[in-house]
């Protein structure tokens, strides 16, 4: 929470927006941030290094995740294998990498499926009204409350599993809370007065909702998208844990855990490793979304103070 | 206010109108031959010769056109009557009501707990907002909502059925049974319930009628308690619904980990088997149940909110 | 209170002309239950000339907003006709409608929700521009940095952003950008009452001197009775969705006829008349859910008869120009009995 | 009688929930018969011979004509008798029931009626020397008329054998009683209790904290675990259960003999049952276990040999770009999922290309039976309704057997295997067994990986518990618990 | 004027005149970064009214929630005493000055519906009070409340009772509030623009009703308010109230025809809407400055057209000026312009040094 007594100084900010795009900016904004919002800086960090790790995965993991050494069963780190092996002789950490693109891959489309769909749902419950908008929040109502995971084994069992099924079933359940936030802040905004005056100057309805509805939807959304990552995150693996998400010889990290731990007292290492990449990543996204809204919260407080 | 509930039903009825439809055509739609897999159910071998499957169809009336079986299936679901479970034969009904009783007590268990954790400590990190108790409140908060289940449940059952002893490990026999899947499903509520409770609580401690109420020369307890409170409460009450219905029949993992038998189970086990009178049934109360959950956080919020009950009353 | 005077372009026919508007606002019925209306506007005739200067004055609640609503055609109209220089404005579709946007314009009451919070001045005046294809880009820039100085700031406000103007400088800009694309007729609404009363004069001074350098028809809402005293050639008081009196400015001010209007001036001559002598009317405005039989006016009315909750009295014409929706005002003026109007106003507070 | 009952109580964590309502045509008969309530007429004894159970002796009066002598003074614990009549309408039942239990069918059985005052007589269809077998099963067990009373079969308080179900809860487990009047004598243990807990992993948990006693199946995940535990004992049997990779010998590339040999070669079974199963299984050496008597007398492990399998490769002249394959496994059996991984890699090894697809049984099942796939991961029991091989070997690898997913075919087999079925001599039969799949092995018409093993944890509290291969014993009237 | 006769009433009454709020040198702000309100001086006696007018964001209402010491988190009294009654407040505990609240002094807000608890019925809220301090049983507190509700001209009390906020109007709910403010009987009210979100018919009947109580209960109100007009009508004596300070003092009719700060002069004008010759209408130049920053010298000076007239206007922009008597007692004005002469050449002369100082110093 942004606290009155440490006021945003008013030139760090004005800096930010004069130098945009060089290095000092980026430099400058650092710096404020680690003087107010040292858990941002943090939390970016780890999530931007878990993000980098994953997409650098076939430069650094330096074995195939299916490869295996029946003989090197719970091999222990190694130079080789950097955090040992599994109880197929698997490395152990390129099996991290590997399995993290896919849970964290899958969570972030289905987040943006989700958030598109959902919010143009709620756009059009907010501008019909009516009968389809009480059709639609009813049904938001209804699916907000639907377990997700049933709804993704009932996928699973029809489709079976799958990269897009996992995605389907995420989505499905995963719009509804963008659509109810959409519709609230569409009729919120809807009702201001500078949506008036854009129409009454003859501004398109198009022009409307690009310039004015969305930009101010926006940021509220990419919060809720950012704390709605871990839980998706922690759904993803439900099904991996179920055996029914990510499939042989793929990995992630709930099904690495799921295999680990019938070994727990043998190799405690491997149900904690992919156990804490889950929290870690999931920690830190939640993070990262609470951050920024304080920060921005702080942002607009001061533009609000100094005039 | 019946009139609002009224109106509501109607519309829930479409949507339930709906999901049963395409809950009905489910075994249609996959790959999978229900009547093969729920052969294999009952006869527990793979091979089975194609006279037994089709004496199994008959059976099972699964031969009739798809639209006979639905409206049949319909007409006997308005009155409660969901027919017969493909594998036990007995009338679902009773296996849904059962497996519903199991679940309500353990997400009533999870959640009560979760709730009763989080709401004073949210509200007193609200109220030191900034201090050591707010801080770890927050961090803990954030942490919690972080934890996967299907970690947090193993390593509970590690630490206090297999090292301890205190509990037992897996099973739904007696009070103790509950106390471990209760907890680990709560974690997560928790935390989110935390940081909801926290948040709103700010917001009425910084609403003008709160330093009305001071001007009174109401204490500091005594305003949180007679005008905090019930204001703060809305927001944590949706969330609860929300987890609570959520949590009825999707609590699968924590169901299969501690051998609970619950709705999750109950519609996981008919999803593999292909049992479909119980798959239906199950995913028809889970809605009816979200349903209910809804209508009542809505009561729930008309009582703490007169705001929307008079809203309501003259809509 | 001293008004200078001004002369009445009565010479150019009306350019807005109201005719019968009603606007009901249905109330969510239930399944089993009748569902009723809002009555915000409920049957208003006005006409304004060209250049001419309309006040319309009334309590909160009673319709204000929603006639200017109606004029600009941002909600249709339940029944009757509103016309502005030629434009049907119900039915104004396609072309039309993009004239009517430049032929009226609305200046809004809170400066701060008239501005989009994330745009520059300079984009919220420039989208107006581009979205009605009026210039070229260096062309709508030189408008913007016009309409600008029109309201008197400089061009270094096109790069800022709402929060960091004051709000008499915001509501400088919403007025630039209501002028921007030359409208004839400018609405507006409660114009200064977000303001402070030094930043009200700087607006009020603004608006009659655009008025006069662009010969604009002002139909200016407020509930400050001063401020259309000083910006209106003519005044328009309503009551619940009606209108019950029309007059010149200077006749109403010093002639008021109807009680309610009579009952408004009192009250905000606190200065001149005193505690005792401000408060007539009593009671509250009633709601336009369901308005008072007859006379909207008489449960709060000092004068009223029992025929008044019968029937709705007609807008009656007195002198040049002066109408009064009251049968018994000249009745009234007889009985101006200080004693009784103590009374009255013990009454009125309880 | 002459030692006193010692008391106690048991628990018994069951694997299978049963969800058929109990009836007796379904594997919910299994666990009746394990919870020591439901008996046949003949059982089958640990060492897998027939003994008598409610019949005391049968004799075969023709080739399809059968006679059961049944036990006097049989009681069912609501106090009905066992009579012949009792008998034959159940089995009559049996046949009349929608779907009948395979291996009491109305295409095996002709007749079923009481013949005298203690003697049911059965008439097959064809000379069969199986029916004691059929009789031993649990599907043909014998309830007292009453279990059939409501429209489900209730079989609390009307069963036969040394427990009686005292309280059924639903979907968790049932109450047991030992039966006071039990025709066999003094049943040792005062209670029993089975508890359904399909998840392996925590069946085992609960045998470790002492909450249950007997965990059925442990997983070979856990049995280090299990085996370094001070308070329970683990007991491994042969299961007659052979988990294989069933090729697809009708299309291109693996209806080349080489192709499939050369996949045999590659892939280190050895290592598959040290590794995935913990070496709690042997290796496969074919079909059959090399303990059954129709394993072949020279049947070994085919050792991991890639340069063997790239040379057959080379033999088989089939080019690198067809041996592209799909791999099937379903997720019922956790285990088959690491195994296609195993496999998977090790074919990479010799350079075909595999992709693994893993999902429910259901899903992939028409795939298997309309012969549209490459390879699949099945564990299948050989020993079904008869507890002889024949059945699976007709069903598997007759060119009319209903789950020939290899779609092999040879007259000769069909013809062996129909003399089989005559054989009233065992060891006669099981000559011809052996030859076929000896066969099977050689021609590498499936890759048979791994003879599956039951393991069981035993607390050390538990006497006289025994593993039952074909799972039809648990609770049985020695059975006892020290509170030691 | 009516204002003049009550005022004169008073003064010839002194056993009412005692003071009910005296508040010396209160300075209120922001802990280590500045104050918001500056060095102010207050005394209300009982029955008296006084206004305090200002423009917006002059720190009206931050000196009536510092007064009921309700301030913001972050703000705090800096330095300073108030005396209620005769008694130190400033330096009573929390739990002991909560007895004051509601008791002694009460308040009324701008916006009476935001000030409810949109959760509670009205009589509950403004039966609060009582319950608090006075410990009725609730048959008691129920008739108390009753009988406030019709007191304050509220129809059908036992009705409206069980009302919530949301179904009252704004000029209703004032009304309540202002039964709650009144419910424990208080010696002081302090109404933060009570008015200004009502209509004007309202607004003369809440007036009116404030005035009744003043004269009923010998009740002392520190009325905040922008709108002159109601200054007029219901006060005695004035404060008005420029960023953050007390620039001028006096009884109403003082103030209101012979102000003698600059900027009082500028806000009457305001107020007026004449137009002047030019048909124009005066406006304040400028903006008020920020509360925060550190001006030297007379904080309206930016914007103060007399400084200029004035034959020393380099004294206003360098030394603040203090509270001083302008044209005899009673009526003072931070302002050098009119202050006598021996002050003004005190200012000149410490303007004068401070400039050498200042060169010196460089
Ligand atoms: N969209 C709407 N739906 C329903 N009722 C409405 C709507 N808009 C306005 N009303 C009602 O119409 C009546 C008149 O409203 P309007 O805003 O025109 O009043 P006003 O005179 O402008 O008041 P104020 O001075 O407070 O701005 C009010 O009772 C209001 O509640
Ligand atoms: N927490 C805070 N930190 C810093 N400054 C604050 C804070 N809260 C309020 N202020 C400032 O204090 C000043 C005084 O505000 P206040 O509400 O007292 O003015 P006012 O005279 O009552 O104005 P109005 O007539 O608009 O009600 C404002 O300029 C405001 O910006
Ligand atoms: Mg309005
Ligand atoms: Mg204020």
């Amino acid at each position: 929470m942004p606290q009155l007594d440490t006021p945003l100084s008013p030139d760090s900010v004005q800096g930010m927006r004069s130098r945009m795009g060089n290095l000092h900016m980026v430099k400058s904004w650092l710096v404020h941030l680690s003087r107010h919002n040292r858990t941002l800086l943090v939390a970016g960090s780890v999530f931007a290094t878990v993000i980098v790790l994953l997409l650098l995965t076939p430069w650094i993991a330096q074995h195939a995740p299916s490869a295996m050494t029946l003989s090197e069963r719970f091999a222990g780190p190694s130079a080789e294998h950097w955090l040992g092996q599994d109880h197929l002789g698997r490395d152990v950490f390129s099996r991290l990498l590997y399995g993290g693109q896919f849970s964290v891959s899958i969570t972030t489309i289905t987040l943006v499926i989700s958030a598109v769909v959902g919010t143009l749902l709620g756009v059009i419950s907010a501008r019909a009204g009516g009968v389809v908008d009480e059709f639609l929040m009813r049904l938001v109502d209804l699916m907000i409350s639907f377990p997700d995971v049933l709804v993704a084994l009932l996928l699973v069992a029809i489709l079976g599993p799958g990269y897009g099924t996992l995605i389907l079933a995420l989505t499905i359940t995963g719009w509804t809370p963008f659509a109810r936030m959409t519709r609230g802040l569409a009729l919120e905004i809807n009702a201001k007065d500078y949506i008036r005056a854009a129409e009454i100057l003859g501004c398109s309805r198009t022009f409307i909702i690009v310039y004015h509805v969305i930009p101010n939807v926006l940021r509220p959304l990419a919060t809720i998208a950012f704390l709605r990552f871990g839980h998706k995150l922690i759904t993803v693996g439900s099904l991996s844990f179920l055996g029914l998400g990510v499939q042989p010889p793929d990995t992630d990290w709930a099904a690495m855990l799921a295999e680990a731990l019938p070994y727990l007292d043998r190799a405690p290492a491997l149900v904690l490793i992919p156990g804490l990449a889950i929290f870690i990543t999931a920690l830190s996204v939640t993070l990262v979304g609470q951050g920024l809204e304080a920060h921005l919260d702080a942002k607009m407080k001061w533009r609000h103070e100094s005039k | 206010m019946p009139i609002f509930i009224l109106r509501r039903f109607a519309v829930l009825a479409l949507a339930l109108l709906v999901v049963t439809f395409l809950v009905f055509l489910i075994p249609y739609i996959g790959e999978t031959d229900p009547v093969r897999a729920l052969a294999r159910a009952r006869f527990g071998r793979l091979d089975l010769d194609a006279a037994t499957i089709e004496a199994l169809r008959l059976e099972l009336g699964m031969h009739r056109p798809l639209i006979v079986q639905y409206l049949d299936w319909l007409r006997s679901a308005v009155t409660g009557d969901f027919g017969n479970s493909y594998m036990s034969r007995e009338p679902v009904v009773e296996q849904v009501w059962s497996a519903l009783k199991v679940s309500v007590v353990l997400t009533l268990a999870s959640l009560g707990f979760a709730f009763a954790v989080a709401v004073p400590a949210g509200s007193i990190a609200a109220l030191r907002q900034g201090g050591s108790f707010d801080m770890a409140t927050k961090s803990l908060s954030q942490a919690f909502v972080a934890v996967p289940e299907y970690w947090l449940a193993p390593m509970s059952i590690l630490v206090f059925a297999l090292y301890l002893g205190w509990l037992p490990s897996a099973g739904w026999r007696g009070p103790e049974s509950v106390i471990l899947p209760a907890l680990a499903l709560s974690l997560r509520p928790m935390g989110y319930f935390t940081q909801v409770m926290r948040a709103s609580m700010i917001d009425v401690l910084n609403s003008p009628h709160i330093v009305a109420a001071h001007s009174r020369g109401l204490s500091v307890r005594r305003t949180l308690i007679a005008h905090g409170l019930r204001n703060a409460l809305l927001p944590v009450i949706t969330l609860f619904s929300v987890w609570m219905a959520g949590l009825l029949g999707g609590a699968v993992v924590i169901e299969v980990i501690f051998a609970v038998p619950g709705m999750g189970r109950l519609v996981y086990s008919a999803i593999v088997n292909g049992d479909i009178p119980v798959l239906q049934a199950g995913l028809v109360a889970i809605v009816t149940l979200a349903v209910v959950i809804n209508t009542v956080t809505d009561l729930a919020y008309t009582v703490l909110n007169p705001v929307v009950r008079i809203d309501n009353a003259t809509a | 209170m001293a008004v200078e005077t001004r002369t009445v372009p009565h010479a150019a026919g009306p350019i807005l002309r109201i005719t019968d508007a009603m606007k009901y606002y249905p109330l969510r019925g239930g399944l089993l239950r009748r569902s009723r209306q809002v009555r915000s506007v409920d049957g208003i005739s006005l006409a304004v000339a060209k250049g001419e200067s309309l006040g319309l004055v009334g309590e909160s609640g009673c319709g204000k907003s929603t006639l200017a609503r109606l004029i600009l055609g941002m909600s249709s109209l339940t029944s009757g006709h509103i016309d502005i220089d030629g434009i049907d404005v119900s039915s104004a579709g396609g072309s039309e409608r993009k004239r009517l946007r430049r032929t009226v314009q609305l200046v809004f009451q809170d400066p701060f929700s008239a501005l989009d919070p994330r745009m520059t001045i300079g984009r919220s005046l420039y989208a107006p521009l581009s979205q009605n294809r009026i210039g070229t880009r260096p062309e709508r820039l030189q408008r913007i940095i016009r309409a600008l100085d029109d309201v008197g700031l400089d061009s270094s406000f096109i790069n800022r952003f709402p929060s960091q103007c004051s709000g008499g400088q915001l509501q400088r800009v919403v007025i630039a950008r209501a002028l921007l694309l030359e409208p004839q007729v400018l609405v507006c609404d409660e114009p200064t009452s977000a303001l402070d009363s030094s930043m009200r004069s700087q607006i009020l001074n603004l608006l009659a001197s655009l008025k006069k350098r662009y010969d604009l028809t002002l139909v200016v809402i407020s509930h400050d009775l001063r401020v259309v005293h000083y910006l209106c050639d003519r005044v328009a008081v309503m009551y619940l969705g009606r209108i019950v009196e029309v007059a010149e400015s200077e006749e109403l001010f010093a002639n008021p006829l109807h009680p309610y209007t009579r009952s408004l001036i009192n009250a905000s001559m606190l200065e001149e008349k005193g505690l005792e002598g401000c408060a007539m009317a009593r009671g509250e405005p009633p709601s336009p859910i369901a308005p008072p039989p007859g006379c909207s006016f008489h449960p709060r009315c000092p004068i009223a008869r029992p025929e008044c909750s019968r029937a709705l009295p007609e807008l009656i014409a007195t002198s040049d120009g002066h109408q009064v929706r009251c049968p018994y005002h000249a009745a009234e003026s007889e009985e101006s009995d200080p004693a009784r109007r103590a009374d009255m106003a013990a009454v009125g507070a309880g | 009688s002459a030692s006193a009952a010692s008391g106690g109580k048991v628990i018994f964590g069951e694997l299978f929930t049963p969800a058929s309502g109990w009836a007796v045509e379904t594997i919910d008969a299994y666990v009746l018969s394990r919870a020591g309530c439901l008996e046949g007429l003949a059982r089958m004894d640990y060492d897998a011979t027939i003994k008598p159970a409610l019949a005391e002796s049968w004799e075969q009066l023709s080739p399809t004509e059968w006679e059961f002598q049944l036990r006097e003074g049989v009681t069912f614990n609501d106090g009905t008798a066992l009579t012949p009549q009792v008998v034959s309408d159940q089995l009559n039942r049996l046949l009349n029931v929608a779907t009948p239990p395979p291996g009491f069918s109305p295409s095996v059985i002709e007749s079923v009626e009481p013949a005298g005052e203690r003697v049911v007589r059965i008439v097959t269809k064809a000379p069969d020397v199986f029916v004691p077998n059929r009789l031993a099963s649990p599907n043909t067990g014998i309830l007292s008329p009453a279990a059939f009373a409501g429209d489900r079969i209730n079989p609390v308080g009307h069963c036969t054998g040394p427990f009686e179900i005292v309280r059924e809860i639903p979907r968790q487990g049932l109450e047991l009683k030992r039966n006071e009047n039990y025709w066999g004598g003094e049943v040792q243990l005062a209670e029993g209790e089975v508890r359904y807990i399909p998840d392996g992993q925590v069946r085992s948990m609960m045998v470790e904290t002492g909450e249950i006693h007997i965990a059925r199946q442990i997983p070979a995940a856990a049995l280090a675990q299990m085996e370094r535990s001070q308070k329970l004992k683990v007991h491994t049997v042969e299961a007659p259960r052979t988990t294989s990779l069933y090729l697809n010998n009708r299309r291109p590339p693996l209806d080349n003999m080489k192709v499939r040999q050369a996949v045999q070669s590659a892939i280190d079974v050895a290592g598959i049952a040290e590794a995935v199963y913990e070496g709690s299984v042997s290796p496969a050496v074919g079909q059959f276990s090399p303990n059954t008597p129709w394993a072949p007398e020279n049947a070994s492990v085919i050792p991991q040999d890639l340069e063997r399998a790239r040379q057959l490769l080379a033999e088989s002249g089939v080019p690198a770009s067809e041996l592209r394959l799909e791999l099937l496994a379903y997720v019922e059996r956790p285990v088959l999922a690491d195994l296609a991984a195993v496999i998977q890699f090790q074919l990479q090894q010799l350079g075909m290309q595999v992709n693994i697809r893993v999902s429910e049984y259901g899903a992939i099942e028409p795939q298997l039976l309309s012969g549209d796939f490459d390879m699949v991961l099945l564990s299948r029991g050989y020993l079904t309704d008869v507890a002889d091989p024949i059945g699976t070997l007709a069903e598997d690898y007759g060119c009319n057997g209903s789950y020939n997913l290899a779609g092999f075919c040879d007259p000769e087999v069909d013809a062996q295997l129909e003399r089989a079925r005559a054989l009233v001599e065992p060891e006669e039969r099981n000559a011809i067994y052996r030859d076929i799949a000896a066969r099977l092995q050689e021609e590498a018409v499936n890759v048979f990986l791994i003879h599956e093993t039951i393991s069981e944890a035993v607390a050390n509290t538990v006497e006289n518990y025994q593993v039952h291969v074909y799972e039809r014993t648990a609770f049985h009237k020695d059975l006892e618990v020290n509170s030691l | 004027m009516l204002a003049n006769q009550t005022t004169v009433q008073h003064q010839l009454r002194p056993e009412v005149c005692a003071p009910v709020l005296e508040v010396e040198h209160l300075t209120v702000g922001v802990p280590g970064v500045g104050a918001i309100i500056n060095d102010l001086n207050l005394t209300i006696r009982r029955g008296e009214v006084l206004a305090l007018v200002g423009e917006s964001g002059s720190g009206k209402s931050m000196t009536a929630r510092s007064l009921m010491r309700l301030m913001p988190s972050g703000i705090s009294i800096l330095e300073g005493s108030v005396r209620i009654c005769g008694e130190e407040v400033l330096s009573l505990p929390e739990d002991k000055f909560n007895e004051y609240r509601g008791a002694r002094i009460a308040m009324l807000f701008q916006q009476p519906h935001v000030m409810l608890d949109p959760t509670c019925t009205v009589g509950a809220q403004a039966g609060e009070a009582l319950h608090v301090h006075q410990h009725l049983t609730a048959e008691e507190e129920h008739e108390r409340v009753v009988q406030l509700f019709r007191d304050v001209g509220i129809p059908e009390p036992e009705e409206r009772m069980k009302c919530y906020p949301h179904q009252m109007s704004g000029g209703m709910a004032q009304r309540v509030m202002i039964a709650a403010a009144l419910s424990a009987d208080p010696d002081l009210l302090i109404a933060d623009e009570p008015t200004t979100a009502l209509d004007v018919t309202v607004q003369a009947q809440i007036l009116q009703l404030l005035d009744r109580k003043r004269r009923e209960r010998n009740l002392s109100i520190l009325l905040i308010t922008h709108d002159l007009s109601v200054v007029s009508a219901i006060a005695d004596r004035v404060a008005v109230m420029y960023s953050g300070e007390i620039v001028e003092q006096g009884t109403t009719d003082e103030i209101l025809h012979s102000p003698k700060h600059p900027y009082t002069q500028s806000l009457i004008h305001c107020s007026l809407l004449q137009a002047d010759e030019s048909g124009e209408l005066y406006a304040i130049p400028g903006t008020p400055p920020e509360l925060l920053s550190k001006i030297p010298g007379c904080r309206f000076r930016s914007r103060c057209q007399v400084a200029e007239k004035w034959g020393h206007p380099e004294v206003c922009s360098r030394v603040a000026p203090p509270m001083v008597e302008h044209g005899g007692p009673g009526c003072c004005a931070r302002c050098w312009v009119g202050a006598s002469n021996d002050i003004q050449a005190q200012a000149i002369r410490i303007c004068q040094t401070e400039l050498e100082g200042h060169r010196d110093g460089c």
